[in-house]
């Protein structure tokens, strides 16, 4: 398998950064999983999708606007009315749902190479984020597994809630480079770390 | 100002793409009728006060919502998905692949 | 009443400036008149003092909802040009540059218009292409225009960032010399002095709530000053438009109602002379005399009659200021504002008769109109007096739509919010 | 006025010593201390000039309503204007300036103005400078030249020319509650919504919580309200569910409950901490607010009320209490209320002399009687100050008796010595975020003052802003707005003991006190109680007209102190009552912001970069890049020494001649998916697609409703229910916008889905006579042979071990390829193109190439689809099918679209053999001197390798019936004249033998 070239390559800087000497805000790192995929389903078919993606990669959604789980390096969320994004560290599984995912249930669309997962965790990475984002990132508010779309100007942005101060954001690859660089410089402030 | 997006809660208006009159009929396809076709592609309503428009949620789940918005004062009564129901009704569907 | 003249303010001040006489009068509405203006703005009184001047009709009133230029006339950025791509805008809005080249002697009133520019910034080869076309369009029809380069730009406006590493690096400009700004109020102001001194009645504080009908012909109008009786009636109400025209039972015209923001810095000494546009956004700035940055950007995008608008924008615009001026990062925004917009399909506008018998309309000005006002009047007068547009204005009609003779500068069809 | 600093008291910390600098004098404060306290402290009282008559000025005020004391601040090459000294927090190395004055702030010539003030009052440019009717001077002329000189000698501080350095930064935060204001009231209002479990911002302006219990002197159940502040600040500071923000100003109340804040973050700091930014712009939106912004002082109007000296009561008791500063050493005041007596009894007891309290009342309360006595100060009712005495500062005043029934003054002036005057007019509420979003305030008579208006959003108010301006009232009244806003029910506290006990802070109604000589309304503007009553002699009777007439409220401090005594004046002179007169509107910001923490993280980086997969690889090979909206392409690969002509001819040579390769990943690409895929196409697209086989692609064209040409692109059918719709690069989200729209609100029914799926993919076009030959080296797993990959097939492989997709289309009219893979591996698919051409001389070749190879073929982009034409303008008819309706099929055909004299597509070849330039114009006949006539325009030019000629596309009215006509390019804003032949669009290989080949 040839390995894919990160968007981030150039500008991926392991080690600390900005004002780290109090301590570290923030650890952020590109996660790299192996296929981020694209579920859609036709409306009334929300169940059989969500079962099929149980099927497919063992993870159970909860139903409802924005729901989603999380179990190790996999998860998946819904992001759009019968919209679903699902991720796994393997390579593939989007051809494995298109076989679970009938043209009577809905789509599935491979956009693993297509979106680059960045990870921002840490105790000030609400902070951070809503640097960027006009969602309200509390815990009440945005729990763990649940997931956001939203924008930061033009640069689109799917984010889960992958533990108490972590998340995960899904953005377009052209854009991930700019939007890494402005992550690390908002980051400066509480002191940075790239894994 | 915020809207509420049906599917993501309140957002900020700048996350939003206004799709104005939400009143327009687009005619049958086939309609011949210019004089239709001139008041759905150019006439608008443009009220002061209750206005039925349609945002598309272009920055987040980018599905389209019907909005009822004052425009005399920008607060919102109703938000509800453009589709309607569509997404949550089981039954009453065409048959795949079948032409409308 | 009196000129104005250095003179007579020398005069004045000897007698402790005493003997000043009001602008304008402040009549009581007569039962009936030849001709209402519906609106207070720019073009109702600059229509209503070409009435009187160029046509005799001074049987004439202005009737105005709140006080005198409380529209977009009172807060627009001032920025007058004619710098159009399609001819039937170029052709008028030129016409209009000529009579504010000579409008402070024609009004006896200094609408202070200041001839220093207006450069439109390009950032790619294409857009400076765009330009060409439209400067060369301009030449071609007689108007004044130029393309600048880098470095002169740079001599123009020293604080300008002309780097090659900016996002968007400038790479030349279209100019039009003769452009400017002009005193906003001031115009309002010396129209209304004008139509005043000759003859013409305006109403302030008179709100059109209605209009009074014979069958579909309109005869006048009901004000929250009593009913007004006229021959003829003309509207000019801008953002206000599609409001009073469901007064007279139109509730769909190819309009929208948008609202525009528009800020101030605080006091400045000199530090732009010309007016100058951002082309990769929606950013554009001049001084006014008092020393404030006068700016704006984009519309708010929806439909609105609430003249104030929301936070995006107003970031969105101070991204875009600091993109080509980033030494204004540390001065500071004084007042913000807003107008609503009448946005018409096309972008263009629209001056015609009806769309009622007894009817005039003159409207779509979008957030371009200021500059409009001389001609826009001159105009209009013309199609209320002769009951058929001028030729300047015979391309704004309401069936261009229906036609497919639009008039679209920027090509964006019929979404308002992109014109 | 010879102010000094008290050895004890105040909120400074002495032991820590700042130094400072001011127009390059060196002076030293107090940690705590502004600016201005700083400066008063060291006998500085001359700090500002005004806007027109350049009038020496002190500071009037301690706080953001400071109309005099504006200074610009230098960092490093920074500059910023314009700030109020009473609004900075010294920090060691400061250094400020005084403004408008030239050359010193002592001598000012620009003060000469003075001497015209009878000609130069409100409005007189309005009536001269029109110059002469005729002659050189005619026209705009005279005006402008005039202008120059006025515009130099107005406004205030000068703006840098450099960028500054600093950061800004956006920060959204949500809340149940924001408490604007920390005051006694918002302190309370902060501490029981916290109690209630609430989400609390609490946001104050000054860098200290507390706001009056700072400075009232005041005691609260025994102890002194600055402490009780305080141990409220800490017991708030430490809990999860309160967020304090110090220095931070709540400036606007836009729509849906969303305030906006700006936070001076480092603004008092000699530098940023590492990362720290200067401002940060907070959006807060929050599901209800507490307004608990105080009010603040008016002045009275009287000549000579702007001499460095005169200042308000209020801010002198605040210089004393919090900065220890005794603002004079013989104080008078001068009142026409009780509030002013409290601040005399606090200054005496700060050790201040107060020797004279001057009232225009005649009945004095007891209570101020009382508080007269404990300062010491002689009182003398009745009396109003009628004129000052003093050059740049005040020696003394004058005052006669004043019959309030006629506002007239009577009586033998006396004269008495002081050094400082101070004034107390009332207080207004600051109702400003409450009014922002367009309500009235309501004037109310016993206060003299707007108070805010009904809310017409949730919020609620407390404390001054509501009109309480007893401190225990404000107390209770925060209490209780805390607990309402959070929701919650605790019981109400009970009403603390405040010593001293409040006064009655109802004025007499008295604005202005008429008499011979200047009184100033709007100090800052130089609007003075005249040219308000010229302004009503000339018309201009509305607030809002007085306002524009005068610049009365429009300076920078926004008439904070001036517009309620300005309008005061005006309905006197109309004889109308106030409410009836009103008040102008307010608008946003409460008070001035930076520019740049508005921008905030958009400064110096406007706009994201978006890049290819294959970004790197142009970069390392030297491409020149062109920005293409947010996008980057290259646009030539130069060689040394070449120029971008000769760069895109060899680029383009090579393509017709070997073969050349260029990056296309920027093309909008869209996954349309779905059973009732094929049937959207049909309704989008001008022509056919669901005819269209799987493994097949086609070329189509969309319209808009309005029948007008909107995008083109091919579109491939990966499954029956599978497409990949390409779109141009511009239009690319447009496009999926108006797919998406459709499909949501008018055709629902439909079971499609698209996707952007842009970024997934990696293209890069392979063209040219050895196109195939290359494909064929490095292409696994298919052939790629005539039978296997057709004209607009499509086939799946590898190359380089990575799967690709190909398809046999053609931009550049030459055989051509377009390759697809996964993003990720866009790199290692180029390059292994790249090393399999290279025997067969492949070229990189960019945009300008491009673009050249397209015109030689005539194929139309966005320079042609402009938005204004047709299909059939651009020679699209065929694709426009007569079997099915789609969008714009029903307004396509109307009168204007398709009219003879449109602008249609053609060729243009210059007979002179010159270089063509885009935008140039077409003309029947050429004219340099005048150009006139013209019939349409050059969209695109390029030399043509192929036919070594210059050439472009041009739109041209009825351009096909004048093939073979000659004419003239006429581009007189390049000079660039000269003869041309029309001629069709495809130059090139017009019947396509070589993609097909
Ligand atoms: C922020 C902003 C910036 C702009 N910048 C520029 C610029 O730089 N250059 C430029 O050329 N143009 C600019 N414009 C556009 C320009 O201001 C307008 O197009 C133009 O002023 C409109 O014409 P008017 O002056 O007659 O309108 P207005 O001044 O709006 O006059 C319409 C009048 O009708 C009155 N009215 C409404 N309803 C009634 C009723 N029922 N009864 C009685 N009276 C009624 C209104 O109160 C109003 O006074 C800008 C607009 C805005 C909002
Ligand atoms: N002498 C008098 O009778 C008199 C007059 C006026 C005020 N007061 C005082 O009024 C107090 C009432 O308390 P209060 O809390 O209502 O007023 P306050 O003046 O004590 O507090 C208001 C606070 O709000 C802040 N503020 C104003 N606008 C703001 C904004 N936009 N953003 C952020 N902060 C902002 C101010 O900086 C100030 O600290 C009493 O303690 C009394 O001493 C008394
Ligand atoms: C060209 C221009 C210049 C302005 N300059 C100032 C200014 O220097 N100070 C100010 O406070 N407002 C200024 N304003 C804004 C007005 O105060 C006011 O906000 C605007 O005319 C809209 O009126 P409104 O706010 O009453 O609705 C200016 C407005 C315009 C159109
Ligand atoms: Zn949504």
């Amino acid at each position: 398998m040839v390995e894919r070239l990160s968007p981030l390559e150039p500008v991926y800087r392991s080690g600390s950064h900005g004002r780290f000497e109090d301590g570290v805000g923030v650890i952020l790192s590109e996660t790299r999983p192996g296929s981020i995929v694209q579920v859609a389903s036709w409306p009334g078919e929300e169940a059989r999708a969500i079962a099929a993606i149980r099927k497919v990669t063992g993870l159970g959604l909860p139903d409802g606007a924005g729901g989603g789980v999380v179990d190790g390096e996999k998860a998946a969320f819904g992001f759009a009315p019968g919209k679903f994004t699902v991720v796994d560290e393997t390579e593939g599984v989007a051809a494995a749902l298109a076989k679970a995912i009938t043209p009577t249930i809905g789509t599935v669309t491979d956009l693993s190479h297509g979106r680059t997962a960045i990870r921002i965790e840490g105790p000030e990475a609400e902070w951070v984020l809503a640097k960027f984002f006009a969602i309200d990132f509390a815990l009440t508010a945005f729990p763990v597994g649940a997931a956001r779309s939203t924008t930061h100007h033009d640069v689109f942005a799917q984010i889960q809630r992958t533990g108490g101060d972590r998340f995960d954001i899904y953005v377009f690859r052209s854009f991930a480079r700019s939007f890494w660089k402005a992550l690390g410089h908002a980051a400066e402030e509480v002191g940075f770390e790239v894994a | 100002m915020l809207l509420t997006c049906p599917y993501c809660g309140p957002r900020d208006v700048s996350e939003f793409t206004y799709q104005g009159d939400g009143n327009r009929q687009r005619p049958a396809p086939e309609a011949q009728d210019l004089q239709a076709w001139n008041e759905y592609v150019y006439d608008r309503h443009n009220p002061a006060g209750d206005h039925n428009e349609v945002w598309q949620h272009s920055g987040g789940c980018r599905s389209h919502i019907r909005v009822t918005r004052n425009t005399m004062t920008h607060s919102v009564s109703s938000a509800v998905p453009a589709r309607g129901d569509v997404h949550h009704r089981a039954t009453e569907r065409r048959k795949p692949g079948a032409k409308a | 009443m009196a000129e104005y003249s250095a003179l007579s303010l020398l005069r004045n001040a000897l007698s402790g400036n005493k003997d000043w006489k009001p602008a304008w009068r402040k009549p009581a509405p007569k039962a009936s008149y030849d001709v209402v203006i519906i609106g207070g703005g720019g073009h109702g009184l600059s229509t209503a003092y070409y009435l009187a001047k160029e046509y005799g009709i001074t049987n004439v009133a202005v009737v105005e909802k709140g006080y005198l230029g409380s529209g977009n006339v009172g807060r627009n950025t001032t920025a007058v040009r004619s710098n159009y791509l399609l001819p039937p805008n170029t052709r008028f809005y030129e016409h209009s540059m000529k009579l504010w080249e000579n409008l402070s002697h024609d009004l006896n009133y200094n609408v202070m218009f200041s001839q220093r520019g207006v450069l439109n910034l390009a950032h790619t080869p294409a857009q400076l292409d765009d330009y060409a076309r439209r400067g060369n369009s301009m030449r071609h029809q007689g108007v004044d225009a130029e393309l600048m380069s880098v470095a002169e730009i740079k001599r123009l406006m020293p604080s300008i960032d002309v780097s090659a590493s900016a996002r968007f690096p400038i790479l030349g400009g279209l100019m039009q010399p003769r452009a400017g700004t002009a005193r906003h109020d001031a115009v309002a102001w010396g129209y209304a002095r004008g139509a005043d001194r000759r003859g013409v009645d305006i109403l302030e504080n008179c709100e059109v709530t209605g209009f009074l009908r014979d069958g579909d012909r309109v005869t006048g109008v009901v004000t929250s000053r009593g009913e007004i009786r006229a021959k003829k009636v003309a509207l000019a109400a801008a953002g206000s438009t599609g409001r009073v025209m469901q007064l007279a039972g139109i509730d769909r015209l190819p309009i929208e109602s948008h609202v525009l923001q528009a800020f101030v810095s605080e006091s400045l000494k000199p530090f732009l002379d010309t007016v100058v546009t951002f082309g990769m956004g929606h950013f554009y700035m001049g001084q006014s005399d008092k020393g404030g940055l006068i700016y704006g950007g984009d519309l708010d995008g929806y439909n609105s009659y609430a003249q104030r608008g929301n936070l995006p924008i107003v970031e969105e615009v101070m991204a875009e200021m600091l993109a080509l001026f980033p030494s204004l990062a540390s001065v500071r925004m004084l007042r913000s504002w807003a107008g609503v917009c009448d946005m018409s399909m096309d972008g263009s506008p629209i001056i015609t008769t009806g769309p009622l018998p007894g009817m005039y309309l003159n409207c779509g000005w979008c957030y371009g109109g200021f500059k409009a006002t001389p001609a826009s009047g001159f105009c209009f007068a013309h199609t209320i007096a002769r009951d058929e547009p001028h030729e300047l204005n015979a391309a704004f009609t309401l069936d261009r739509f229906y036609r497919g003779a639009v008039i679209d500068e920027k090509g964006q069809g019929a979404t308002p919010r992109l014109h | 006025m010879s102010p000094r600093r008290n050895e004890t008291g105040g909120q400074i910390d002495r032991l820590k010593t700042i130094r400072f600098t001011f127009d390059g004098v060196p002076y030293t404060g107090h940690a705590g201390d502004t600016l201005a306290s700083a400066l008063l402290a060291s006998g500085v009282t001359l700090m500002g000039r005004s806007f027109k008559y350049h009038r020496p000025r002190g500071v009037l005020s301690a706080g953001v309503d400071e109309p005099n004391a504006l200074v610009t601040v230098l960092r490093g090459t920074a500059r910023e204007p314009n700030i109020p000294a009473t609004a900075i927090e010294i920090y060691d190395g400061l250094r400020a300036e005084s403004q408008n004055r030239f050359p010193s702030l002592n001598w000012d010539v620009g003060a000469v103005n003075q001497l015209a003030s009878k000609v130069i009052g409100a409005g007189f440019y309005y009536k001269t400078f029109m110059g002469p009717v005729i002659g050189p001077l005619q026209g705009t002329r005279f005006w402008m030249f005039c202008e120059h000189f006025i515009r130099r000698a107005a406004g205030l501080g000068r703006a840098g020319t450099v960028a500054d350095d600093a950061r800004y930064e956006r920060m959204n935060a949500f809340c149940d509650v924001l408490v604007v204001g920390s005051g006694p009231a918002g302190l309370m209002a902060a501490k029981s919504a916290a109690d209630s479990g609430a989400r609390v911002i609490l946001a104050e302006l000054d860098p200290r919580f507390g706001g009056s219990a700072n400075w009232s002197g005041e005691t609260i159940d025994g102890a002194r309200i600055a402490d009780w502040a305080s141990e409220i600040v800490n017991a708030l500071k430490g809990r999860k569910n309160v967020r304090l923000l110090p220095r931070t100003a709540v400036w606007g109340y836009y729509d849906g409950n969303t305030l906006a804040a700006l936070e001076r973050v480092s603004d008092h700091k000699e530098t940023a901490a590492r990362g720290e930014p200067r401002h940060r712009h907070w959006t807060i939106r929050s599901k209800s607010v507490v307004l608990a912004t105080g009010a603040l002082e008016r002045p009275l109007v009287f000549p000579g009320n702007d001499r460095p000296g005169v200042m308000l009561a209020g801010a002198a008791q605040r210089y004393t209490n919090q900065f220890g500063v005794i603002p004079g050493e013989k104080i008078t005041l001068f009142t026409n209320n009780d509030t002013a007596y409290q601040a005399a009894a606090s200054l005496k007891k700060a050790g201040a002399n107060v020797a004279t309290i001057v009232d225009v009342r005649i009945d004095i309360s007891d209570q101020a009687r009382a508080l007269a006595a404990s300062a010491g100060a002689e009182l003398i009712a009745g009396h109003a100050v009628c004129e000052t005495d003093g050059g740049k500062a005040l020696s003394g005043i004058r005052i006669q008796r004043l019959d309030r029934a006629s506002g007239t003054l009577t009586g033998e002036p006396r004269s008495i010595q002081s050094d400082c005057l101070l004034v107390s007019g009332g207080w207004s509420p600051v109702l400003h975020l409450a009014s922002q979003a367009g309500a009235k305030p309501e004037w109310d008579e016993k206060l003299q003052a707007f108070l805010p208006p009904k809310p017409t959003q949730n919020w609620s108010g407390a404390g001054a802003f509501t009109g309480r301006l007893a401190t225990a009232d404000a107390i209770l009244e925060g209490h209780a707005a805390g607990i309402a806003a959070a929701g919650g029910n605790a019981r109400l506290m009970e009403k603390p003991a405040v010593e001293p006990a409040s006064v009655n802070p109802e004025p007499a109604p008295v604005f202005e006190i008429k008499a011979k000589g200047k009184s100033f309304v709007d100090f800052q503007h130089d609007v003075t109680a005249d040219d308000v009553r010229l302004a009503h002699r000339e018309g201009f009777i509305s607030v809002e007209h007085l306002k524009r007439y005068t610049t009365l409220g429009m300076a920078t401090d926004q008439g904070k102190s001036s517009n309620v005594p300005g309008l005061a004046i005006m309905a006197e002179a109309l004889g109308k009552p106030i409410p009836e007169v009103g008040t102008t509107r307010f608008r946003p910001p409460y008070t001035a912001v930076s520019i740049g923490s508005l921008a905030a993280e958009r400064y110096g980086d406007l706009k994201p970069e978006r890049l290819t997969p294959m970004h790197d690889w142009h970069l390392a090979q030297g491409a020149t890049m062109y920005s293409a909206g947010l996008w980057f392409r290259p646009m030539i690969y130069g060689h040394a020494g070449e120029t971008v002509e000769q760069a895109y001819v060899r680029e383009a040579k090579a393509v017709r001649e070997t073969a050349g390769i260029v990056d296309v990943s920027t093309l909008g690409k869209i996954a349309v998916q779905g059973p009732d895929a094929a049937e959207l196409l049909d309704r989008v697209y001008t022509n056919i697609f669901s005819t269209l086989p799987v493994g097949k692609a086609r070329y189509g064209l969309m319209l808009r409703e309005d029948g007008l040409a909107f995008d083109d692109g091919t579109t491939w059918r990966l499954g029956q229910d599978d497409f990949l719709m390409t779109t141009t690069t511009a239009n690319a989200g447009k496009v999926m916008q108006h797919l998406e729209y459709f499909l949501d609100v008018i055709w629902p029914e439909l079971k499609v889905t698209v996707t952007s799926v842009t970024d997934e993919w990696a293209g890069a076009a392979i063209g040219g006579p050895k196109a195939r030959e290359i494909l064929a080296a490095c292409v696994e797993d298919t052939a790629v042979d005539n039978a296997a990959l057709p004209f607009m097939g499509i086939v799946h492989g590898k190359i380089a071990d990575v799967p690709v997709m190909i398809c046999r289309l053609s931009f550049s009219g030459e055989m051509a390829f377009e390759v697809y893979c996964g993003a990720g591996h866009g790199t290692h698919v180029w390059q292994a193109l790249i090393d399999a051409g290279k025997p067969f001389g492949l070229v990189p070749y960019g945009l300008e190439a491009l673009g050249t190879l397209r015109i030689e073929k005539g194929h139309v982009t966005g320079a042609e689809i402009d938005g204004r034409t047709t299909a059939r303008d651009l020679h699209l008819d065929w694709m426009l099918s007569k079997k099915k309706p789609f969008i714009g099929s029903a307004m396509m055909d109307r009168e204007g679209l398709i009219a003879a004299d449109r602008l249609q597509l053609v060729g243009i070849v210059a007979l002179d053999n010159r270089p063509l330039n885009g935008g140039a114009h077409i003309v029947e006949e050429l004219d340099e001197e005048n150009p006139h006539g013209s019939i349409g325009h050059i969209t695109a030019c390029c030399y043509a390798p192929a036919l070594g000629k210059y050439i472009a596309l041009a739109l041209v009215q009825g351009g096909k019936g004048r093939r073979g006509t000659r004419a003239y390019v006429s581009d007189p804003l390049r000079k660039r004249f000269g003869p041309v032949q029309i001629v069709s669009h495809h130059f090139f290989d017009p019947e396509g033998t070589r993609m097909h080949g």
